[in-house]
């Protein structure tokens, strides 16, 4: 398989305030490099983060969504992310049932401390979406660029 | 009249296709029917009728509008029309087909709807006289005749062979385009079928269905009737009835916004819905009672005064048919006629 | 429509070197909403500040925007200069170009297309901002301690020195605890009610607090700051304002033959009693279960003989409806009842004890007056065996009632019976059976090495398979000898079973009126494991003891201190600030399911029956979720949990959160 | 069964304990049966049905109902129950309102799967025990119950109902534990990701957004769903882009994942025959594997998977894990 090398994708990150937000702050600090198409919205806890803002994410063109959290047992709000798990693993697993390439989505425990785990993360993930090129099945017509 | 042997057909269309996009009603892996472009292989449904009413064609579930485009901090409007194609919609029943006239009466009338116009224009209609019409069939209590359908041409599938008759200037280019398939005949076995079927029609369990209710009381009395709170008692506010009627024509404008701009588009809407004609003050029909009865009343009494008598409905029974809880016109007919 | 300003700001060369910001800037003077954007060296200098204030009021802004470091660096710093100008601090959001773009990218033109992708986003965030403000509730400056044990006696007694009105919920007739059952404290052996009676007279003593001995908390309604508890003060028949504790009546009560659960039953006491000679309150408690005068009105030679009047027959509990700020859950702990585990002969002979009832044979005032006898025929025991983890460290299904985790405190009191056992009868064989021997703390493992070695208690590693007592009166333990890998047989006089501890069984009902969380385990859970061990996840609601985990006294001190520290924390507050940013429902979409308080850490969710003028203008009641905006902590969990979406994140809604998807998919 | 179950209502009638029945009536056919709402003796005689065609789940009529002046007798099949009692644990029906009668099921007749085998113009059905007899205008047919059943009923998950009634007609059935009920799920799921995608957009593609599934589907009880919900930001009229289908139909699932009792409505009112009890199913399948056993509204003190977790519940890479090509 010819990987289309041109192929930029758009990587939506949702990170949780307390630990993956700090995470992600910390690669920085540190100087880890990952592609620049991985763009972070904070949220307070992964917890908040409604399938609905995964969907609208692929239907805007995304190609590749990861939420990320802290690690189960350090949630900020004691709690959050075991919420995260049980609704991510059945989001994620009814989207592969239908279809959509599971590759596409993803959820990453990192904490405040794993700035190298989060660039690490980021960029293995960008390397599947690039493979998997430009998201088709979830995609709408409607919102692709004019260009 | 003219015919063709029914083993030509698929080469009939492919040589309508050849010249016009066609459409035509074809069996779905599930067993039911739906229009479907014809291509190379595709078969024609022998059902008597597709889930959706084709009025899609003409008035499709959404129709873009317009665009508007924010050019930095200026709003630029885009008429994203472009040139229609001509296409033929091919097996249209009779009910189907009368449905058009109704949707013409809406959508034509001044000021005409343009992008209904358009596609009326560039569409035309090729129908097909029932032979096996359903138990739900009701099409006579509106004067039409299941077995001589309107439209552009006329079709007749009778003993081998495929009967077509021109009824308008559109039918005869229709025609023209299969001419030399065509051989010219008269219509003994197109009259037979149809004293056949005629007979079928008028032992059909609501062949006698009275609309008498409604052409002897007043609007008012309708409107008031105590009998619209029990009918409408299970209704469950979805608009099955609404979406797969001929008839039902009303719609919704809303913008989408793409991230680089807004798509207004057109999208059937359904007086079943709560939020219909909600207003930014408030709801004019704040009950399903009220929901309910705008329907029917809409059907049996507004279009008919508005149109010289003429019902909003065709009786095609799509909506006895698909109702999650079999409440349909004709029970609310029935009921009425009751008293 | 929102007047936005956006500030780029160059961070030295930290962002300018990867971002071209004047691009930036530029780039931005074109998104909605956008009347004004700069570029500036150092946004968060005070010329930066001072940018941005002016700029608010020059140009009227109302929302902005800065893009520069990490929102966790300056956030507040840029909410605190725009609300000087006058703007709601809410009204500013921060776009990261620093530690999420610059210092990621090596390449200028990706970098700034970055930034300004991401500047964007808060931009379309802000364009749906809208102005909070905290919210503001008073607070009840009273605490309520809930167990009277060692943790509630020290929480009470800081929280009571910091000059706050204190009440301690007791449920026994005594405050004290398990504390006052115990004879010596390890690893230095001082007497634990030479240590503890004069903290209880202190209680009783100090003005600030208020002991509801013989009483249980009832019912918790309420929140952080503004609690309000009804406590049940069950009648104890004896007025405590007029009792004098003079004891009189426990001698001349005909009812003598009730065990004594004090001493773990190895004596008995009166149907009228006072548990011990220094307990707090030093009042009688007549038990209603055998006092004949209650059971069948014939008696009543208490009344007669106290000469303070203080019986009372015919009292009733009483409910008592109290204010707190804050509460402190000291519930404490039990052993485990070990009769289930049929090895160790617990129900067969009387020479087999815990290690509780253990410690009352060898108190001074115990039953046996300090003087160490076999229960079953008062001689003295020659062969003691010990066995540990009796129930702890159990691997699932526990089906026994014992525990998976370890209960921490039986090594190092084993090793101090084992001690005070081989110094008060040298010549007396003790044997310990082991897992593990667990001694990390100060003078821990010197305390086990001695026991050891200057002792000579014989510490076995392996555990005890079966105890049988012998017709001889004596109990043969079957062993293992993990070590010598070998079968030991000891003829032994005594076995003492370190049994698990176990949250108090009240613990459970309480944390549901608190809606304070627990583990799997019954303890209660703290919010943060690290960072907050002495506070609830619930606001106001603070832990100490054993109730949060097992511990030994001085870790109950030090906990009962600090959350004593965070009560006087929380009360010194007039008034407590909220999060803004807290679940907002919209009563009009509520369903009242219940979804989200079911994933509410916090209990922040109650509901209630609210009418409804219905689009056909009739009245109608439906069950509606409420959040009480001072105890939510804004996770949104409940947002997720609500399928009709009528609960919304304030400051981070749907929409907003849609809105920064599509700025950044655009 | 019918004059047992009307008689009883009668009784209930006449003593005051309701004042009023919700129950099936009967149309011009013999399947139109409607969901209606009954006040007196005459009309339970005159319209009440209770036979083989009897397939409307009443339970969510309940949610109004139940508001309403007096107590409401209602009947229950074995899989409505569950969903009663579903909508009990959510607060959504005022149980002292309501006077539960269970009956006995053996799997409605649908008139979709009879008319799809080809049968036209029916213009009454009879059934016999075990053959249906179908009166046409085209001479009569004859199909087995068995064939006749919906997809509700073929793969139906349970004869016995849910702890929620006053009181019961008839004999209480079994739990089906022919291990069918996922049949099509676990096919689905062999198949590769390409294939998943064009079998649900064939599917999705068909949808008409008329509601008729939401509307009827007892665990879609919000009082304004999001999609209607010009507030939500996802409000659609109709599905304009193939996003927008499987927008609706996700999410949708999401929203009943883990309240769903599974009684198939959602498939029997599609007038598209979307397989719409496959999503719904799926979730279910993954509960059942993930999260352990659950049956939503079999029991009211038990929490809805996802208002729970474990300490050692899966990660969400269990779906990697589990293999199959993209």
């Amino acid at each position: 398989m010819s990987v289309n090398t041109e192929f930029k994708p758009l990587i939506v990150a949702f990170c949780c305030n307390w630990c993956s937000y700090a995470g992600a702050d910390l690669a920085g600090t540190n100087r880890l490099q990952y592609p620049a198409d991985v763009k972070i919205i904070r949220v307070p806890c992964s917890c908040r983060v409604n399938p609905m803002f995964v969907l609208r994410a692929f239907q805007r063109g995304a190609d590749g969504v990861i939420l990320c959290g802290c690690h189960p047992g350090d949630c900020h709000y004691t709690s959050g992310n075991y919420f995260t798990r049980r609704r991510m693993a059945l989001l994620f697993s009814m989207l592969d049932y239908m279809g959509i390439e599971k590759e596409r989505t993803r959820v990453e425990w990192v904490s405040a401390a794993e700035g190298a785990k989060f660039a690490k993360t980021m960029n293995e993930f960008v390397e599947t979406v690039t493979k998997l090129g430009e998201n088709r099945r979830l995609e709408d017509l409607r919102c692709k660029k004019q260009s | 009249m003219y015919k063709v042997s029914a083993d030509r057909i698929d080469e009939l269309f492919a040589k309508i296709a050849a010249a016009r996009t066609l459409y035509l009603p074809v069996d779905q892996n599930d067993g039911r029917a739906a229009y479907k472009e014809w291509s190379q292989g595709t078969k024609m449904s022998s059902q008597l009728n597709t889930v959706r009413s084709a009025k899609g064609f003409f008035f499709p579930q959404t129709t873009n509008l317009c665009d508007f485009n924010l050019k930095d901090k200026e709003i630029e409007v885009v008429d994203i029309r472009d040139e229609s194609e001509d296409f033929v919609v091919f097996g249209v029943r009779a009910c189907d087909a009368r449905s058009f006239t109704i949707l013409d009466k809406v959508f034509l009338a001044e000021p005409v709807d343009s992008y209904y116009a358009t596609r009326r224009e560039h569409g035309t209609v090729v129908t097909m006289a029932c032979t096996e019409p359903e138990e739900t069939c009701f099409c006579s209590v509106f004067g039409i005749d299941a077995t001589a359908p309107e439209g552009d041409a006329s079709c007749w599938c009778e003993g081998g062979d495929l009967y077509i008759r021109a009824n308008t200037e559109k039918g005869e280019q229709f025609v023209s385009l299969i001419s030399d398939m065509l051989t010219e005949c008269d219509d003994t076995a197109v009259k037979a079928q149809q004293e056949r079927v005629k007979d079928i029609l008028s032992k059909l369990p609501f062949a006698n269905v009275s609309t008498d209710y409604f052409e002897k009381n007043t609007l008012l009395d309708v409107f008031n009737s105590e009998k619209w709170a029990k009918l409408s008692e299970s209704c469950l506010a979805c608009g099955t009835c609404t979406f797969v009627c001929p008839t039902c024509q009303c719609y919704d404008i809303k913008d989408f916004d793409t991230g680089h701009g807004i798509k207004r588009y057109r999208t059937w809407d359904s007086c079943m819905y709560a939020d219909f004609t909600k207003m930014a003050a408030a709801n004019s029909r704040n009950t399903q009672m009220q929901r309910f009865r705008q329907r029917f009343m809409h059907k049996l009494v507004y279009f008919p005064d508005n149109n010289n008598g003429e019902y909003g409905c065709v009786g095609c029974g799509r909506c006895l048919v698909r109702c999650p809880i079999s409440m349909n016109i004709v029970k609310v007919m029935k009921s009425f006629g009751e008293e | 429509m929102q007047r936005i300003g956006v500030f780029v700001c160059h961070c030295g060369t930290n962002i300018a070197a990867t971002v071209d910001v004047k691009a930036v800037a530029e780039e931005l003077k074109n998104e909605p909403g956008v009347v004004f954007t700069a570029d500036y060296q150092y946004m968060c200098s005070e010329a930066g500040q001072n940018l941005i204030q002016d700029t608010i009021r020059n140009e009227r802004l109302t929302g902005v925007v800065v893009c520069s470091c990490s929102p966790r660096m300056h956030e507040a710093t840029f909410r605190k200069a725009a609300a000087k100008a006058g703007l709601n601090s809410y009204m500013v959001e921060v776009a990261n170009i620093r530690e999420q773009c610059s210092w990621i990218h090596k390449d200028k033109v990706s970098g700034t297309e970055k930034a300004i992708i991401l500047a964007r986003a808060a931009i379309a965030k802000v364009q749906l901002n809208a102005p909070l403000t905290p919210g503001q509730t008073p607070v009840t400056k009273r605490a309520l301690v809930i167990g009277g044990g060692i943790a509630g006696i020290q929480c009470a007694l800081d929280i009571a020195d910091a000059g706050y009105e204190v009440d301690i919920v007791e449920k026994k007739s005594t405050i004290g605890g398990k504390m006052t059952q115990i004879d010596k404290t390890f690893p230095t052996l001082d007497c634990a009610s030479c240590i503890l009676t004069p903290k209880m007279v202190e209680v009783a003593q100090n003005e600030k607090i208020h002991i509801y001995s013989y009483s249980e908390v009832e019912a918790v309604t309420g929140f952080v700051g503004n609690f309000d508890v009804k406590i049940r003060k069950k009648a104890r028949y004896v007025d405590e304002t007029k009792c004098t504790g003079c004891g009189e009546c426990t001698t001349k009560c005909p009812m003598k033959k009730i065990p004594n659960e004090f001493n773990m039953g190895f004596d008995n006491r009166s149907a009228i009693y006072i548990p011990f000679a220094q307990a707090v309150p030093k009042v009688a408690t007549i038990d209603p279960d055998h006092c004949n005068m209650l059971k069948n009105g014939k008696c009543g030679v208490c009344a007669k003989i106290c000469t303070a009047n203080a019986i009372d027959y015919k009292q009733q509990d009483q409910i008592i409806e109290e204010k707190y700020g804050a509460i402190v859950a000291a519930t404490g702990y039990n052993h485990i009842d070990v009769s289930k585990y049929d090895e160790f002969a617990y129900n067969q002979s009387k020479d087999v004890v815990t290690s509780l009832e253990f410690e009352r044979l060898m108190n001074a005032a115990g039953p046996t007056g300090g003087h160490l006898k076999r229960p079953s025929d008062g001689r003295d025991p020659k062969t003691i065996v010990f066995v540990q983890c009796v129930g702890s460290r159990e691997a699932p299904p526990c089906a026994k009632g014992g525990k998976e985790y370890c209960s921490k405190i039986c090594c190092m009191y084993t090793a101090k019976h084992a001690i005070l056992v081989k110094d008060h009868y040298p010549d007396t064989n003790v044997y310990v059976f082991y897992i593990d021997v667990r001694t990390p703390g100060k003078l821990f493992d010197e305390f086990y090495r001695r026991a050891v070695e200057q002792y000579g208690v014989h510490y076995i590693k392996g555990m005890v398979g079966k105890v049988a007592p012998q017709g001889d009166g004596t109990l043969m333990v079957q062993a293992s000898d993990l070590i010598a890998n070998d079968q030991l047989h000891i003829k032994a006089d005594m076995v003492v079973l370190a049994a698990a501890i176990e949250p108090d069984k009240s613990a459970r009902h309480l944390a549901t009126m608190l809606t304070a969380s627990m583990d799997t385990n019954d303890f209660f859970t703290e919010a943060h494991a690290k960072l907050r061990p002495v506070e609830s996840p619930t606001a106001g609601v603070f832990l100490a003891g054993v109730a949060q985990g097992p511990k030994d006294i001085p870790e109950t001190v030090v906990q009962a201190g600090a959350a004593a520290s965070k009560v006087i924390g929380l009360l010194s507050k007039d008034q407590l600030t909220g999060n803004p940013c807290v679940a907002n429902p919209d009563e009009l979409m509520c369903n009242g399911c219940s979804s989200c308080e079911k994933v509410c850490p916090y209990g922040a969710i109650t509901y209630a029956d609210k009418e409804f003028r219905q689009p056909d203008r009739t009245v109608a009641i439906r069950r509606v979720a409420q959040v009480n905006p001072a105890v939510c902590q804004g996770c949104g969990a409940c947002t997720v949990a609500c399928p009709s979406g009528a609960m919304d994140l304030k400051g981070f809604t749907n929409k907003q959160i849609m809105a920064e998807v599509d700025a950044i998919c655009r | 069964m019918q004059e047992a179950i009307i008689k009883r209502a009668k009784e209930l009638l006449a003593d005051g304990t309701v004042n009023r029945v919700v129950g099936w009536k009967a149309g011009d056919f013999a399947y139109d049966v409607t969901p209606a709402v009954f006040t007196s003796a005459e009309e339970l005689d005159k319209d009440f049905l209770y036979n083989d065609f009897c397939a409307p789940n009443l339970s969510k009529y309940l949610i109004k109902e139940s508001r309403k002046e007096g107590k409401v007798l209602v009947f229950l099949k074995p899989c409505d129950s569950y969903s009663f009692n579903q909508l009990l644990k959510e607060h959504r029906i005022l149980r002292d309102n309501v006077y539960v009668i269970a009956i006995p099921c053996r799997g409605k007749v649908d008139i979709g799967t009879v008319r799809d085998s080809g049968i036209k113009g029916i213009t009454d059905m009879e059934c016999d025990g075990e053959t249906l007899t179908i009166h046409t205008l085209y001479g009569d047919k004859t199909m087995s119950h068995a064939d006749s059943l919906g997809d509700k009923c073929k793969t139906c998950k349970t004869k016995k109902h849910a702890a929620c009634f006053d009181e019961m007609i008839g004999e209480e059935g079994e739990p089906n534990n022919d291990g069918k009920r996922f049949e099509m799920v676990e096919k689905l799921e062999a198949m590769t990701s390409e294939e998943r995608f064009n079998f649900w957009r064939n599917e999705l593609s068909k949808c008409i957004r008329c509601n008729a599934c939401r509307n009827v589907c007892p665990a879609c009880s919000c009082e304004n769903c999001v999609f209607d919900n010009p507030a939500s930001g996802i409000q659609q009229r109709a599905a304009v882009t193939s996003f927008e289908e499987n927008m609706f139909h996700l999410i949708r699932a999401f929203h009943v994942a883990g309240r769903c009792t599974d009684c198939g409505e959602c498939t029997r009112v599609c007038p598209q025959n979307i397989p719409l009890h496959l999503l719904n199913r799926k979730y279910i399948k993954d509960i059942n594997e993930f999260y352990g056993e659950y049956q939503a509204g079999e029991n009211f003190d038990e929490r809805a998977p996802l208002n729970a977790y474990t300490f050692t519940d899966c990660e969400p890479d269990v779906v990697y894990k589990r293999g199959g090509n993209a």
